[in-house]
């Protein structure tokens, strides 16, 4: 169900995801139970338990997974930078009719 | 047929065993059979005037699943949101004599025989569905909002 | 002869916090409280049948709401019935931030300490009265 | 406490109660967050504080009975919600004032008092959100996915960002919230995490947090610029957002610090309402 544009941009330009730092991760998988967008998944069965699997179906700023990060291990963008890109792509966007 | 929904109103009442097993089979409906796209109505909202309740009574068919022949959801729901297309009467299936048994049972102290009527009136509940004449869905989408779809 | 206090839950089908209403109740007039409250059936209430409104015209009442929309407060006081207490399941349900309650259909293990909790609230108020 | 107010002060100079004035007003700004108005430049620089004037309520400090801060606010079309008189307050706490204009221990306690008295009239203070400029007559446009309704205001003053949140800008303040979309989604709200008062917010930053037993909802902010109120209610009442999300449920005012820029990421009712309604079916509340 992941919305293909953002803002008139393509969702898959735009950089935004969270990032595991596995040196920290718990797997406790707190982040997955929460987001309802089905950007993480878990292999239970791997050393590494859990995956950003679907990047592009992480809502554009939201970070509401990483609040449920026991250890902090999930990191966004910056969100400046991000809005910024999304500007000027639509500004190439526009000058390319 | 997906786009189709069918509202189910059960009493819930508190009063006698009916009432918990019509609300159990409603539940069971919408949760484990989802033949249809059910959506059940809550009684006491709709009996308060919410709006989203009674609209959809309205606009789809609806039936109505009461515990004992006071049929209150029926009742209420002909009061309200005008013809019912079918209602279900607990009593009459797992007999009145069980049905109006005052002696009221907590959710955590349900036997199998209970859970037996419940299946029993569950597939009463959606056998009262597939009857529901084609005829009460046509015309029947939200276009009546002024949202232009 | 004494008027058994009458303790009405909205039941709401949707949410879990009806069937919280619910339980609370039946708790109360079952376990805690037997002698002195019974329950009415809200939607019965409502049909305005002569038979209940004897039950409900300027009796106690306490109801019980899963949620703000408070509509078994609404529909007792509409019927005649003195709403001594009104209580909402969310209000008790706050109190357990984080917790998960159950189902419209079962109730969890923290559903269940939260419906004693509102049990206890309720027999309280009916003990209040005599 | 008084806080976000604009105290003009008459500040007189040749009067031992227009020092006091001056004085309680630089205690009034410096020990909490209010804005002072120079009376003085206030003739000259009409720009600077206009601005200031108004987006706070306005408390009046008169030195003594010619009132000049008073009317100096009339001149200049200003709605005054709070007035000290000091030479008023003096005579109530008994408290004689000297003649010369240095400020001894009576008028330093009388400063104190009239601090006291009005930190502890907790009535106007929260008069900062101006009720009368966010008039809540929104015109919806209503859709519904099973039994559930969902609106959209249509008034153009409206803005709104992807994340469902909307921005109600007038002049340079914003009102902000979250849509029926949150709402329904959310079911019961339980819990109102207002953004901090006085924090600065950036465009798409975290604003409050609403939660009910379903789920968290971050607000992520439409518009940057300052948090100067947030909805108190809601503490109390965080049901009041599922009631209504435009209206009793907004969330917070927002002072607004580039609103043209924000503007580029924002979207109308007409987007909005066609990305709500795709939601809405995709998500399946």
């Amino acid at each position: 169900m992941s919305e293909t544009t953002f803002m008139g941009v393509e969702r898959a330009k735009i950089d935004w995801k969270p990032t595991i730092d596995y040196t920290k991760c718990d797997f406790c998988m707190e982040c997955d139970k929460f987001c309802p967008h089905q950007v993480f998944e878990v292999h239970e069965t791997e050393d590494i338990k859990l995956v950003v699997k679907n990047p592009t179906n992480c809502v554009v700023f939201c970070r509401a997974c990483s609040k449920t990060c026991g250890p902090d291990a999930i990191t966004f963008p910056d969100k400046n930078a991000t809005t910024q890109r999304i500007k000027e792509i639509r500004k190439e966007m526009e000058s390319n009719g | 047929m997906s786009e189709l929904k069918v509202g189910i109103i059960s009493c819930s009442g508190e009063e006698c065993l009916g009432g918990t097993i019509s609300r159990l089979a409603t539940r069971k409906v919408l949760e484990e059979l989802k033949l249809v796209a059910t959506v059940t109505l809550c009684l006491p909202l709709y009996l308060a005037g919410g709006v989203e309740e009674r609209d959809f009574a309205k606009v789809f068919p609806t039936i109505s699943v009461d515990g004992c022949d006071k049929l209150c959801a029926k009742r209420s729901t002909e009061k309200y949101s005008g013809k019912i297309n079918g209602f279900i009467d607990v009593s009459k299936i797992i007999g009145n004599e069980t049905a109006l048994n005052t002696k009221v049972i907590r959710n955590k102290d349900l036997t199998d025989e209970h859970l037996q009527m419940v299946d029993q009136v569950a597939s009463e509940i959606v056998k009262t569905i597939s009857n529901i004449s084609p005829d009460s869905y046509s015309g029947k989408t939200f276009g009546g909002c002024g949202c232009g779809s | 002869m004494y008027k058994k206090v009458k303790v009405v839950p909205c039941s709401g089908i949707g949410k879990v916090f009806g069937l919280m209403a619910r339980e609370a109740v039946l708790k109360t007039v079952l376990e805690l409280c037997p002698e002195k409250s019974e329950t009415v059936c809200l939607a019965y209430i409502v049909t305005g049948d002569i038979e209940v409104k004897e039950k409900i015209e300027g009796s106690n009442c306490i109801t019980v709401d899963g949620c703000p929309k408070m509509c078994a407060a609404k529909n007792v006081s509409i019927a005649g019935g003195l709403v001594i207490e009104k209580l909402r399941v969310i209000d008790t349900v706050k109190e357990h931030k984080g917790k998960k309650f159950g189902s419209p259909t079962q109730l969890d293990a923290d559903g269940e300490v939260v419906i004693s909790e509102i049990a206890a609230k309720i027999a309280k108020k009916i003990n209040e009265l005599n | 406490m008084v806080e976000n107010y604009a105290v003009l002060p008459c500040n007189g100079l040749d009067k031992c109660a227009g020092v006091i004035s001056g004085e309680l007003a630089i205690k009034l700004c410096q020990d909490a967050k209010n804005e002072i108005i120079c009376p003085v430049f206030y003739r000259i620089a009409d720009a600077k504080y206009n601005k200031i004037a108004s987006e706070h309520p306005l408390l009046v400090i008169d030195g003594c009975q010619t009132k000049c801060a008073s009317k100096l606010a009339a001149e200049k079309n200003l709605k005054i919600s709070r007035k000290v008189t000091i030479t008023e307050e003096a005579k109530k706490h008994n408290i004689e004032l000297n003649r010369n204009l240095r400020l001894n221990e009576n008028e330093n306690a009388l400063i104190e008092i009239i601090l006291n008295g009005l930190n502890n009239d907790t009535e106007k203070v929260t008069l900062l959100s101006d009720e009368s400029k966010f008039s809540s007559d929104f015109e919806y446009e209503i859709f519904q996915n099973g039994k559930f309704i969902f609106r959209v205001p249509r008034n153009p003053e409206v803005y709104f960002n992807e994340n469902d949140c909307w921005a109600y800008v007038i002049g340079n303040r914003a009102r902000i919230g979250v849509t029926d979309f949150v709402q329904q989604n959310l079911s019961d709200i339980l819990y109102f995490t207002p953004p901090e008062i006085g924090s600065e917010i950036d465009q798409f930053g975290e604003v409050g947090e609403i939660e009910s037993s379903k789920s968290v909802f971050e607000l992520i902010s439409p518009v940057s610029g300052k948090v100067i109120s947030i909805n108190e209610t809601l503490e109390q009442k965080p049901e009041l957002i599922n009631e209504n999300p435009y209206e009793l449920g907004w969330i917070a005012e927002i002072e607004l610090t580039d609103f043209d820029s924000d503007k580029e990421l924002l979207i109308g009712f007409d987007k909005y309402f066609e990305i709500m309604k795709k939601k809405t079916e995709d998500s399946n509340v």
